[in-house]
């Protein structure tokens, strides 16, 4: 395959055929929509099924039904779509379904909901949130391989950038460690022996007499733990002698990366760290970032959320400022003032000057 | 060298399809290419602008500019925020049909498309949008017109294909009526590398 | 009762005389017997038809199962059938995705009218309208049953529930929807039926209903459905031994029971009751 | 001393029984009737009596798999007090 | 075309000639005219009667609406009427709500067919059966029109939308739900009438049925309930003059206009396109 | 009135009903259902309406509409039925109505969910999380008014303790200080005049142009602020010469409050810190607290969640240590093993003689 | 030289009309048409010629409240070309 | 004083009921009262239980004890986690129509209470639970006979007062079976202060 000027949400379609998904079900919301369409209209050309479904609870369940039978399955929506899907999502991770769920988001206001789990309980997913379309389209890929690989749901947290950017792309199955066998997984086949499986979030077995939490608790945190360990990814930038510290994430942050290297380029010491991951968190490099700097600014696009994962990592080693602040474009959907180089650049030229 | 070229108008104008096909009539031509487009909610009526940066080596701007080189308007409504990103030696399209504003910057590079018109003559006054991609072309030379032509008809949805023809006609009336090289995209063209 | 009554025959055993078991302790593909359901519950003995159903169509190896949330949930650990728990309401959806990616496998849901005619009515409807080819059984008790005896929307007027105590009032709490009309009425759906447990015979009837959905599902047919009323003496605040009787005359009455929608014929309720006040 | 046809039988898991009463009308010979005693869960079950015609009646609205159903090669005939 | 027409007439100022004004602009009830929605979208003229309507009835100071959420929400700041603005699929709850806490007031929700047949069909269903006592308008155009003409339950077989590029397959995509009728055979719905706005005929019956859905509100006499198909030519595809015969020969075929209850008589739409039939 | 023993479900609908709500709706869930049984009885005798609403996201919209006419209204549910109307919360919040809602929770794992919102974009409700049945009374009152006063949604974090302990409880109605007229609620009066108003989450308001979404922000975040300013409520208890110093918050604090006289009385200086409100967190309390302290152990009833608001406020100033998880009993209402007075007693022991 | 009656008349917000050509076949006696010119925005509207009865069709068909509609007190008679 | 009780049974013996009247009774006997009561997921037939804290003085413990100073069991089914916060001297009352178990600790009062049976003359095996009640109160003297009928006619739902009857005979066969006062819970009766 060659480069292709795509469009974020074809090419993730794209990737995830290539991952294997075959599976889709969503409803349509702007910057969401696109994905939709894509899946509609390229999965059962790859042999699959994408289902226009009738509201996002159902999109949900129908992606949690194909899960439960061992298919790469995917949904995904915006805000107030993603809002009526948490129910499902918390008990999902519960059943240890994997499931690959794409937040394109109107801005970034969903920091809190996709990486402490909006829904009631204690769940988490593995957020991902890439910064173009190229990157966009690997984490696409290690979504579907990361979900399978621990049975826990894996969010990637999009936005109307990543959406509706058109860039040239190129799409390679990608390689990954051999999985574990999907033998949870319900094909019908045991029914009658004794053997029969149960894809269950209450942790009901068969024959149990009924609900075993604790076991099952231990095996969640257990996994929780691990990811925590093995699933941190950050990228970090120019953080040498740098005096100011920029964290942000997605989208955001191609602009901060674009601003850091010309303040840098302007003599500037600044430096940035992009968790790329936003759980499990890179605390540490955050913290290892914030040792030698005079000030950690914090650029994201909402009211303030990012910042409380920034004040745990930090722990009080340097002054926090929030540099960024909510999306107000009109149209609502998260194309603000904040995303221009300038309007950066003077904020962070604002902190330096403080610094 | 990365050409920032930003478009605007009133949904419904053809903003969105008239930056795509230029741009991918650049990817046609073995230019780097990142295009954003954004509109507001309902569809049509609304605002609309789009985003086109071309290039002849990798893109390292973000999809969204503080200036660009050159902007194309398709109606005044809308066209105030993108005033302001335009610096001194800009080039600006006006579909001179309906843009009915005062300009009054003396620091730009004004060139007036009748594109609405243009399209109205072929009997098509939604397509002024392609008569103004046409104008552009002409005018920078960013890329070709048989480029051009051959990347309306891929984007074309399958249910609006009977509209190329029209289309068409608009493209090549829009890069008739601008004077060819008024505002040079690119300095010399460099034979794109191996990296395109 | 004929005086023989006192001559108690010893049950602890089989027979010593030559016999033929005709009736079997429980369905092969129920794990086991016990279960935590309240003496003169109904929801049982659907569970035991639709098992037999299941069993009679040889589609043991075949079968996945899609359980809703209430009182029947707690057969998900002894249903010998590959199983996946929905979240309330939410069943036929998941099914849906289930049957997508197994069309070859037989696909049920289980759900109760708080579960499918409450919190998931629109999954259903959906469901059926989308033609999907999964079975969806509905245990209709007209209560809430886990949570203790609440009205839902098939709670026919003048219901005593717990938070209807004087009874279901219309002018208050509105009219109960006849779900089984509504679903076979869609062009997606190829057979529904509305049975009953309050006897031997309707619990006969009910299995015989299930294994025709479940024949249809297995041709191909489209959406299937059988709605059975179910005795919840819990939820209705009467003894137990009371509970078919009142199953019969209160919810009988008013969700009427017979075939809805078989080979293509569309028979509603009216014309169902219509019917029986004919027979009568 | 009378003599009534038994054509079949059941046998009764007590223990499990959960004294719904729902076999006892079912039974079309009404050959099943509350014991006095109660099981270890605290509840009464049904006792038979001769009669029996193997309907499977009382197995079908038995909501806890209680019973059993045979049917005799030959009926069984008792000696029951009239 | 008579060759008058080349003798165009002055448009710009009423009349010199002694006249009477016998149709306005815009209904009093909005703010003002303009409006972002599409060229030859059907939307507009419901806004129009709906507004009419409560003008008639001298309603003005007492109604209040909720918008759902969908192109038509657009006029959410030119309707001068108390405004309540519901989420996608949620405004008969919140109208349901506004009733019981002001008893005295017309309410009514405006809702897209993606809104209220897929989104918010249990929020619809439950509020009709409930008999609340509220007046819910469905703006039918067979497709998501804002975000892009999508298809929807109520999409017709063979429609083109954007999800259904070769037109919608029942095999694949399921069946349209004849909401009107689902809704109109609950008990608790006193009245429910599908008009259509492709023509100048279509718009002033879709106004008498607002009017009767308000007067029976007005009267208590439980759910009343008026669909409307409206052309939506930017999420159907077609040129924009084409929507009117389009909505009429593709959607309207389907969900024939007509009466499906009023003063206690049920009529189906199967039996209004037989009516059709018989008048044609 | 005087003192009765009532169920914390009854108490807390009557003291809803003293505060002047007239409106509820609600679909039973454990241990939500009670209260709205309660609602069921009583609202109908005291002029109001409890609608028996057949999901909970139309409960939710019926609340809201009733909120809208300027009625008190309230809802909730448990866990499930919470995360399904986050999509409302979010919303309702940016449509600035006031409304109570009751999270009857099983254990305290919906803490991120109350505290940050598990809906999309940037909102806070205010969180009241009452320890025993007289102050469930109490806060209710008080959810009423700060729902009013604030124009913000007021969650009462409730669970299977507060719903079904039994206790001698008191029900006066509360004096507050006099409320803002209600001129935004929708009544009907003012169409035709041009002043019609608009309950609407979306910032548009009548005549706009569209979305005016700075103006509405703004507004907000000011609001946001003050509250955080203003409505911080805590209880310490011997904390002068703690060592060691718990938090927890709710009906497991009332345990830990317990546990700690008794310590006290036992010799070891050990104190707690209570969040009354979980928003706004009293993070300067819990700093305070940490100053001196050479531990600070934090209880909850979950997989850790307010831990990072605790680690937000001690910034590092004394080692943090987890002493709660999750609830791990059968029945999967929160009613676990922490819950026992002997548990305690020794967890809090053990950082004891680790300080 | 032949006559035309029109018993009603109309305005029309021409800069406010999206063209969408609804009114054409809407108006009974066809005598609205569309312009040649665009408006402002871009689209052609409708004109009007002799002959309108004032039905008020067309304003019960435009969704963009272009149109106003009057009936005469007495018929207007209008001269036109045959 | 506290005096902890703890019931517990299989539900649909009437456990909960069972405490809430004597919680009841002791309210209107002035003691200050607590009562908390668990139960499984299904309506009947899973494990309950339920906590009673009943005083002469406002009550510091929270509704869940570690121990207790009486525990009833209705039934040897989910009675283990009972067992564990029995203390030297804990007074067990044991449904002995059902109890199978073997009982091994020597260290606590064991009163046996045929609860069921008594019930069963009474015509009503369920009220087993208001026979073991009145045998509590009789062993106890936590509260009076005439409270506990009281307290048993007010707590039962307009749906069930038919059962009124029965259950007061189980009340007071219960009462009857207990020897009286074997195991006080007060040492000695203080009236009620200002407080109850
Ligand atoms: C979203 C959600 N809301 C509420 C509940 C609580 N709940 C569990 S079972 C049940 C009632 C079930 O009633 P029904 O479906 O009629 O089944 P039955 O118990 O009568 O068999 C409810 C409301 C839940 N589990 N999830
Ligand atoms: C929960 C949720 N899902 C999706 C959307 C996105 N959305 C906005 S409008 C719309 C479609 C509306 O279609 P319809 O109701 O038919 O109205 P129309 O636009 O056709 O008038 C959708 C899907 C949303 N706002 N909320
Ligand atoms: S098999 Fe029939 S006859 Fe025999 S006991 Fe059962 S119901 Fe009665
Ligand atoms: S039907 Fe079953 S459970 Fe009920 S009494 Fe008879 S044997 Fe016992
Ligand atoms: S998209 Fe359709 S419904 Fe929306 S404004 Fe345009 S024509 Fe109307
Ligand atoms: S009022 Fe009637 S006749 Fe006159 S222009 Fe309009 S549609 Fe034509």
């Amino acid at each position: 395959m060659t480069r292709r000027l795509m469009e974020g949400s074809e090419a993730m379609a794209e990737a995830s055929i290539a991952a294997g998904c075959r599976f889709f079900a969503g409803y349509p919301m702007t910057p969401f929509t696109e994905l939709l369409e894509s899946f509609a209209r390229r999965l059962p050309e790859a042999g699959g099924t994408c289902i226009n479904a009738e509201s996002e609870l159902e999109a949900v369940g129908m992606a949690w039904g194909a899960a439960s039978t061992g298919a790469r399955a995917a949904t995904g929506s915006t805000g107030q779509g993603l809002s009526l899907m948490q129910e499902s999502f918390s008990e999902m991770t519960r059943a240890e379904l994997p499931m690959v769920i794409f937040n394109m988001a109107r801005g970034q206001g969903d920091y809190f909901q996709s990486t402490r789990g909006g829904g009631h309980g204690d769940y988490r997913h593995i957020v991902l949130a890439p910064a173009d379309t190229q990157e966009a389209v690997e984490h696409t890929q290690l979504a579907f391989d990361l979900s399978d690989r621990w049975r826990n749901p894996v969010l990637i947290y999009g936005d109307y950038l990543t959406a509706h950017t058109s860039e040239s792309v190129e799409i390679e199955p990608m390689e990954f460690p051999e999985l574990p066998e999907k033998d949870w997984a319900v094909d019908g086949t045991l029914g009658g022996t004794g053997r029969s499986r149960t894809v269950n979030p209450l942790g009901v077995d068969k024959q149990s007499a009924g609900i075993d939490p604790e076991a099952l608790w231990n095996r969640l945190q257990a996994k929780h733990d691990a990811i925590e360990r093995e699933e941190v990814r950050v990228e970090t930038g120019f953080l040498e002698d740098a005096e100011v510290v920029v964290v942000s994430f997605g989208g955001v942050a191609r602009f901060v990366r674009h601003v850091v290297r010309s303040l840098r380029q302007e003599g500037h010491r600044v430096g940035f760290v992009r968790p790329v991951t936003l759980w499990p968190f890179p605390y540490e490099a955050v913290a290892a970032a914030a040792e030698s700097a005079s000030r950690v600014a914090v650029l994201e696009q909402n009211a303030g959320q990012m910042i409380d994962d920034v004040k745990i990592g930090v722990l009080g080693r340097a002054p926090i400022v929030a540099i960024g602040g909510i999306s107000t474009d009109p149209s609502g959907f998260g194309v603000g003032d904040i995303l221009d180089p300038a309007v950066i650049h003077e904020r962070i030229r604002g902190v330096l000057s403080d610094a | 060298m990365e050409r920032e070229i930003m478009f605007t108008g009133i949904g419904g104008q053809g903003v969105q399809l008239g930056a795509q096909i230029l741009g991918l009539a650049a990817t046609r031509e073995d230019r780097h290419v990142m295009l954003f487009g954004t509109y507001g909610g309902s569809m049509r009526g609304g605002n609309t602008d789009s985003t086109l940066v071309v290039a002849d080596a990798p893109i390292s701007s973000p999809p969204i500019v503080s200036t660009t080189w050159a902007a194309v308007s398709m109606h005044h409504q809308y066209w105030e925020p993108m005033r302001r990103k335009l610096t001194a030696g800009s080039v600006v399209f006006l579909n001179s049909t309906l843009f009915e504003e005062e300009f009054d910057r003396t620091d730009l590079q004004v060139i007036e498309v009748p594109a609405t018109e243009l399209a109205t003559e072929i009997g098509t006054p939604l397509a002024g949008s392609m008569a103004m991609v046409g104008a552009v072309a002409a005018a920078t030379s960013i890329v070709g017109i048989d480029s051009l032509v051959q990347a309306m008809e891929e984007s074309l949805p399958g249910y609006r294909k009977q509209h190329a023809a029209d289309n068409e006609k608009a493209l090549r009336a829009g890069f008739e009526f601008a004077e060819t090289d008024v505002a040079p995209a690119w300095t010399q063209r460099e034979d794109s590398n191996g990296d395109g | 009762m004929p005086d023989s009554i006192s001559n108690t025959l010893r049950t602890d055993v089989p027979p010593a005389e030559p016999s033929k078991k005709v009736g079997a302790l429980k369905p092969e593909l129920l794990l086991k017997e016990n279960h935590h359901l309240c003496p003169g519950c109904g929801e049982p003995l659907v569970v035991r038809m639709m098992l037999e159903a299941l069993e009679s169509l040889a589609a043991q190896q075949r079968t996945i199962g899609v359980l809703g949330i209430g009182c029947y949930t707690a057969f998900g650990s002894t249903l010998d059938v590959d199983l996946v728990q929905a979240l309330h309401g939410r069943a036929p959806s998941l099914a849906t995705g289930v049957k997508r990616m197994r069309p070859e496998a037989m696909v049920f849901t289980l759900q109760g009218d708080g579960d499918m005619v409450n919190e998931g009515l629109q999954e259903i409807i959906h469901t059926a309208a989308r033609g999907e080819s999964v079975t969806c059984i509905l245990l209709n008790n007209g209560v809430f049953g886990e949570t203790g005896g609440h009205m839902t929307a098939t709670t026919v007027l003048g219901q005593r529930t717990k938070n209807s105590l004087d009874g279901r009032d219309a002018a208050y709490h509105g009219y109960p929807i006849l779900i089984g009309d509504l679903l076979a009425q869609l062009q997606g759906t190829a057979y529904a039926a509305r049975g009953s447990v309050h006897s031997a015979a309707g619990v006969a009837s009910t299995g015989r209903m299930l294994k025709r959905a479940f024949e249809s599902q297995a041709r191909g047919e489209g959406f299937s459905f059988v709605e059975v009323l179910t005795m919840c003496p819990t939820g209705w605040f009467i003894p137990t031994a009371k509970g078919p009787e009142y199953l019969n005359e209160v919810m009988g009455e008013v969700h009427v029971t017979g075939e809805l929608k078989a080979d293509g014929v569309l028979t509603t309720t009216e014309q169902l009751r219509e019917r029986g006040a004919a027979k009568d | 001393m009378e003599t009534v046809e038994s054509r079949g039988t059941v046998t009764v898991s007590v223990e499990r029984c959960k004294g719904c009463e729902l076999c006892i009308p079912a039974c079309p010979p009404v050959v099943l009737s509350m014991s006095s005693e109660v099981n270890k869960l605290g509840f009464r079950y049904p006792e038979l009596s001769p009669g029996c015609t193997g309907c499977r009646a009382c197995l079908l609205v038995c909501p806890d798999f209680v019973f059993e159903v045979f049917r005799f090669d030959t009926p069984v005939q008792h000696e029951v007090a009239s």
